[in-house]
């Protein structure tokens, strides 16, 4: 009931996708259209749905607990909160709609798109003092690397073999390395897969 | 008096039949009206440009039904002669008509969602498309749902002819072909290869896993990185400094993560040998708990439990780079001998191996993000690049699961690795018989 | 401790800077660039010529579906793309659907789209209508069946647009089932979306397919590329200034790529003389392993 | 610029300076901004699921009269089963279903695209060597990504052990890997550097220049 049940349902389920696959027969498709591809998202609000209950949760305990920078879990809460409530509500009374868009557009907007901006600095800061031609292979690296980065520099007569070789890099070893890497990512998924659908991958089902 | 009342009802009657009968036409038969007036201007202003010639309708093979697959040789004045063809019209019967408000006659007919009948109609042309000239293919898709004014029914014969229109007005019919019927397939013919791609690997799968589960020694080559990493454990003991641990941001369920598990146990039991210091900082909390678990069972084999330290390992913070921070602090403070960052890791990557790096320590890294890999590998010293990471873990920790899908896929690589050497020779040799198997037609 | 520090050459002393500095001095060669705008010619990749090339081959009242599947994270690079793809789609009468699989990007592409259709009105004095030239489907949950369900029915997943109006009673959406009634899908991400798309989108229902990514993505593809499952890439900032110079807008893209130009070159050198002095410095205390 | 838009971009550039503030040091300005983001992003998710999915998709169509969409809804609910962990095994049930959905559909497909269709492609380039005119280099250059490509593969062979003539492909193939990591490297720079120019961009063109023009 507990474990035998749900490996069931994940092998018939994955079984039956899997033929679905080649088979294009209509009758093949009621249960595709009609639950495999239409009931999930329904389940996804609720299943997502806690995740925002996780983070109430651990936000609480926190400022219940008083841990450590406790404060900045009310932060969290109150954006959780009012920007919720001006979601929802702005829904059936439509002038709060306008400060869920206001705090989308000059709040939201602006942190995230900074958030990862940063990394520009660590990266020019890593460049200048851990980027090393160690061996071979990271001099081959930094080489390609450094052309790659110089295709769009405007070199004067340069600029074309520049330009050449960065497309070379790209459409060629660049090409059969990633086609390489994507094969085995490729048999990965694949394998990762049959083990969750046969059920000998059971991690996901958590412990009795 | 009587004579009157007569007269109004069959007026009014006929009037309520033309506006019936004119919105009827004008509801359901645009396209109908369209050929109408083709018919109707037919006042020769300039000869209509030559009919095509043989069309060919066939089921679209390897669908669900509902669709037809038509070519043709284009009009002799099409992309040439008078090169005077404007469009191609496509015209189909029998064709559903309607909306009535009614069933009428005896053949097959269905009420829509909006209450009005349809009805099927033997010689009703419908214009189904009109294309533009120099197209010589058509795919008459229909819907499958009977409530749909786009159905197209299976196993119905219907026949097709096409008019070329010319660009002075003037249409010139082909030869009608048909009847054809739709259908849909039960298998998809194109798919072979996959088939055989799924059984095969499946199979290769469930045999390798049974084989490692069932003790039989499967042989993974030595890594690099791993001679490196005793060689870092004994660096670290000689200079009586620590060994940082970084398990990566992933979740405990990740291959990378768990592969991580399997390394820091050996990374634990060499420490635990060497008396040197351990720190694992955590990102996740249930990966902080495996660890702990991990490490106290490694000084446990190594019969130094007296040794272990709850501490060793620690819980941080679940934020990038309040997290990165504080694993850099760490380094900086404790002057760390050597760091491993094994498992999942995003942008944070160049971080952590630039303060390694400026703290002089050694670095092994090694993560399946292929995006992450190249920083790692220019300020790192020994780097497992993506799958190597399995195959350390598969190796140090013979995990039956982990070892038998390593090895099913190897021998799955070489299969493949086989077959594209001989598409390629083929494909040199231009063997058009035997290259034509390397192509999936779907 | 003295004899160690008298002994340190200049390199070593260099690399024991607070790394602060190198953050300013970034920091102030991206402020002057960007407040001296520089203007660099941008090199037309034929990756990025064949996404214009096949677009411009559309005509009147084709459709295609602009998959915007990124968050404002992603933002700076992909925004670019997606205005200079909908500015080229509203001029040529292409109608456009377009759906946000990202959970944080719906508003954002509400927005974008709104932009686009403003900067459309003022330049021709026609503004694009939702509903009759382009519809906005916004986000489900769990992108890849989503996508498995449009290639079905769009009404699936999506049984109303962002706003709430019913598909079935938008002109634009009349006959319009599945990706067999659109000429190609444009796909603009900065997460795994476009693997998905390239998988379900395109592995299962053979939709013709372009991607638009962040430059950390970009090189990743160019498998898809050569087997023709998918029929062209933008990458990053630069694919985004190069569709802006095609559809003959140069706009923010086209901006920074010259500012790209002045901070490449400031990480080059820093490379290039973090690594003299490397080696500078290991030949003084060669340590093995 | 109006007051209004005044205060709104300066919100922004506030916030964005918040997060520069990080270069500096780890601060309770940083901390603050980014804790606000996460409550605010969660809060619009909240809002996104609740309008465009929980509306149309379930209350509507049970509005219509569907009653079966009732299914899916509970269950939905069977999820939070999850939060007390006695009868967290429920919730196993609806995890299955969308697990068995999701992994059955991805094993054909992503052997289709991932690995059939690279192979394929592969053999396919020479075929299209012959049937078209092209130069010289093309041809070397197609026999070069055959090349990179087994080499490639021969170093993430893990059965045989890198000594010998598998050793030299290996050796090739981490080469060819290298220099693929290099070009990802020169491209993630550029990504990286970009979001740092739109925020300067906003900073100094939407901001600094309007609120003083």
């Amino acid at each position: 009931m507990k474990r035998q049940f749900p490996l069931i349902i994940i092998f018939s389920c994955g079984l039956f996708m899997v033929v679905q696959y080649f088979v294009p027969h209509e009758k093949s498709e009621f249960f595709y259209e009609f639950i495999a591809l239409d009931w999930p998202p329904i389940i996804g609000v609720f299943a997502l749905m806690l995740g925002v209950i996780s983070l109430t949760r651990v936000s609480i305990t926190r400022i219940r607990r008083k841990t450590e920078a406790w404060r900045y879990s009310i932060v969290t809460l109150i954006g959780l909160f009012v920007m919720s409530a001006f979601g929802v509500i702005g829904h059936h009374y439509p002038p709060l709609s306008t400060a869920f868009d206001w705090s989308f557009n000059n709040i939201m907007i602006p942190i995230s798109a900074t958030m990862f901006s940063l990394l520009a600095f660590f990266i020019a800061s890593a460049a200048y003092r851990a980027f090393r031609a160690r061996s071979v292979l990271a001099s081959i690296l930094l080489v390609a690397a450094i052309i790659v980065m110089m295709r769009f520099f405007p070199l004067g007569p340069l600029t074309s073999v520049v330009g050449k070789t960065s497309d070379w890099i790209l459409n060629v070893p660049n090409l059969a390395a990633k086609r390489a890497i994507l094969i085995g990512v490729g048999l990965g998924i694949v394998s990762t897969a049959m083990k969750v659908v046969l059920g000998i991958e059971r991690s996901y089902l958590g412990k009795d | 008096m009587r004579t009157t009342h007569c007269w109004i009802c069959i007026a009014a009657t006929v009037f309520i039949c033309c506006v019936l009968s004119l919105s009827a036409a004008a509801q359901v038969d645009e396209p109908h009206s369209d050929t109408l007036i083709v018919d109707s201007t037919t006042i020769i202003v300039e000869p209509p440009p030559a009919p095509i010639s043989n069309l060919q309708v066939v089921d679209l093979p390897n669908d669900h039904g509902h669709a037809f697959h038509l070519t043709w040789n284009i009009s002799a004045d099409d992309l040439g002669g008078r090169n005077n063809v404007l469009q191609y019209r496509i015209l189909r019967t029998p064709g559903w008509a309607g909306p009535l408000t009614e069933p009428q006659g005896d053949g097959p007919q269905w009420r829509n969602e909006q209450g009005t009948w349809w009805h099927l109609v033997e010689g009703v042309w419908d214009t189904i498309a009109s294309i533009p000239a120099g197209t010589a293919e058509y795919f008459n898709r229909g819907g499958k749902a009977r409530e749909g004014n786009d159905y197209s029914p299976d196993d119905v014969g219907f026949s097709f002819k096409i008019l070329s229109v010319g660009t002075g007005g003037a249409v010139s019919e082909s030869a009608i072909f048909g009847p054809v019927e739709s259908s849909g397939q039960w298998y998809h013919t194109g798919k072979t290869w996959v088939v055989l791609a799924v059984l095969i690997f499946g199979g290769l799968m469930l045999t390798m896993v049974r084989l490692a589960r069932g003790g039989r020694e499967l042989y993974i080559r030595p890594l690099a990185g791993i001679n490196a990493v005793d060689e870092a454990i004994g660096r670290a003991t000689e200079m009586g400094r620590p060994i940082l641990y970084v398990l990566g941001l992933g979740a405990p369920d990740e291959i990378a993560t768990i592969a991580s598990f399997t390394i820091l146990s050996r990374v634990a039991k060499k420490v635990a040998e060497y008396q040197t210091e351990l720190i694992v900082p955590c990102y996740d909390s249930i990966v902080m708990t495996i660890a702990q678990e991990t490490v106290k069972q490694a000084y446990i084999d190594a019969g130094r439990v007296d040794d272990y330290n709850e501490d060793m390992v620690y819980f941080v913070t679940q934020n990038q780079f309040a997290y990165v921070a504080a694993v850099n602090g760490v380094m900086l403070r404790r002057q760390t001998a050597t760091n491993f960052y094994l498992g999942v890791f995003y942008a944070e990557s160049l971080i952590l191996a630039e303060t390694g790096s400026l703290a002089g320590s050694i670095q092994i890294s090694g993560t399946d993000r292929v995006t992450q890999l190249p920083f790692f590998v220019v300020a790192c010293d020994y780097t497992l690049i993506g799958e190597e990471l399995y195959a350390a873990s598969a190796y140090l920790g013979r995990e039956p699961i982990l070892l038998g899908t390593l090895k099913a896929q190897d021998y799955a690589k070489a299969l493949l690795l086989v077959a594209m050497v001989i598409g390629v020779i083929a494909g040199i040799l231009n063997l058009g018989w035997l290259t034509d198997y390397f192509a999936l037609n779907i | 401790m003295t004899e160690q520090n008298s002994r340190k050459n200049i390199f070593e002393r260099m690399f024991a800077i607070d790394r602060r500095w190198v953050y300013g001095f970034l920091m102030l060669a991206v402020v002057l660039s960007v407040i001296a705008k520089p203007v660099i010619p941008i090199p037309i990749s034929k990756e990025a010529r064949s996404i214009y090339d096949y677009m411009n081959s559309l005509s009147d009242g084709d459709y295609i579906h602009l998959a915007m599947d990124y968050d404002p994270s992603t933002l700076a690079e992909l925004h670019p793309m997606t205005r200079a793809v909908l500015k080229q789609c509203f001029e040529k009468k292409i109608k456009v659907i377009i759906t946000a699989l990202h959970q944080n990007g719906p508003g954002m592409a509400a927005e974008a789209i709104d932009t686009a259709c403003q900067r459309h009105f003022e330049l021709t004095g026609y503004r694009p209508e939702s509903g009759k030239d382009w519809v906005f489907l916004g986000y489900k949950p769990y992108p890849i069946l989503i996508i498995l369900g449009m290639g079905q029915n769009y009404r699936i997943p999506f049984p109303n647009d962002y706003y709430n109006v019913p598909l079935d009673s938008l002109p634009m959406m009349k006959g319009i089932r599945n990706y067999q009634n659109i000429k190609a899908v444009i796909n603009i991400s900065g997460t795994s979306a476009t693997d998905w798309w390239i998988t379900y989108g395109n592995g299962r229902y053979q939709v013709p397919l372009a991607i638009g990514v962040t430059g950390v993505m970009a090189t990743d593809y160019y498998p898809y590329l050569q087997t023709g499952q998918i029929f062209g890439i933008l990458g990053g900032l630069q694919g985004a200034a190069e569709y802006e110079t095609l559809v003959g807008t140069p706009g923010k893209a086209v901006e920074g790529m010259s500012v790209q130009v002045v901070a490449h070159s400031i990480i080059i050198i820093f490379i290039i003389v973090g690594n003299i002095g490397y080696f500078a410095t290991r030949k003084k205390n060669r340590v093995g392993l | 610029m109006d007051f209004a838009t005044a205060i709104a971009t300066t919100v922004a550039a506030v916030l964005t300076l918040c997060i520069f503030s990080f270069l500096y040091k780890d601060n309770p300005f940083y901390k603050f901004t980014e804790h606000l983001v996460v409550g605010v992003s969660a809060g619009y998710w909240v809002s996104i699921l609740y309008v465009n999915v929980a509306i149309p998709n379930i209350w509507q169509k049970l509005l219509a009269g569907k009653w079966w969409y009732l299914i899916p809804a509970f269950l939905g609910v069977l999820m939070w089963t999850r939060i007390v962990k006695r009868w967290a095994w429920i919730s196993r049930y609806p995890l299955a279903f969308y697990l068995g959905i999701a992994t059955g559909v991805a094993i054909p497909l992503e052997m289709q695209t991932k690995v059939l269709e690279q192979i394929f492609g592969t053999v396919q380039s020479f075929v299209a060597l012959h049937n078209s005119q092209t130069d010289f280099w093309a041809g070397i250059n197609t026999v070069v990504v055959v090349i990179g490509i087994i080499t490639s593969l021969v170093y993430f062979f893990f059965s045989k052990e890198h000594k010998g003539a598998t050793g030299g492909i290996a050796k090739v193939g981490i080469w060819t890997l290298m220099i693929g990591f290099g070009a990802s490297f020169g491209y993630t720079v550029m990504a990286r550097i970009s979001l740092l120019i739109e925020r300067v961009q906003f900073l100094i063109d939407d901001w600094l220049l309007k609120l003083f023009s």
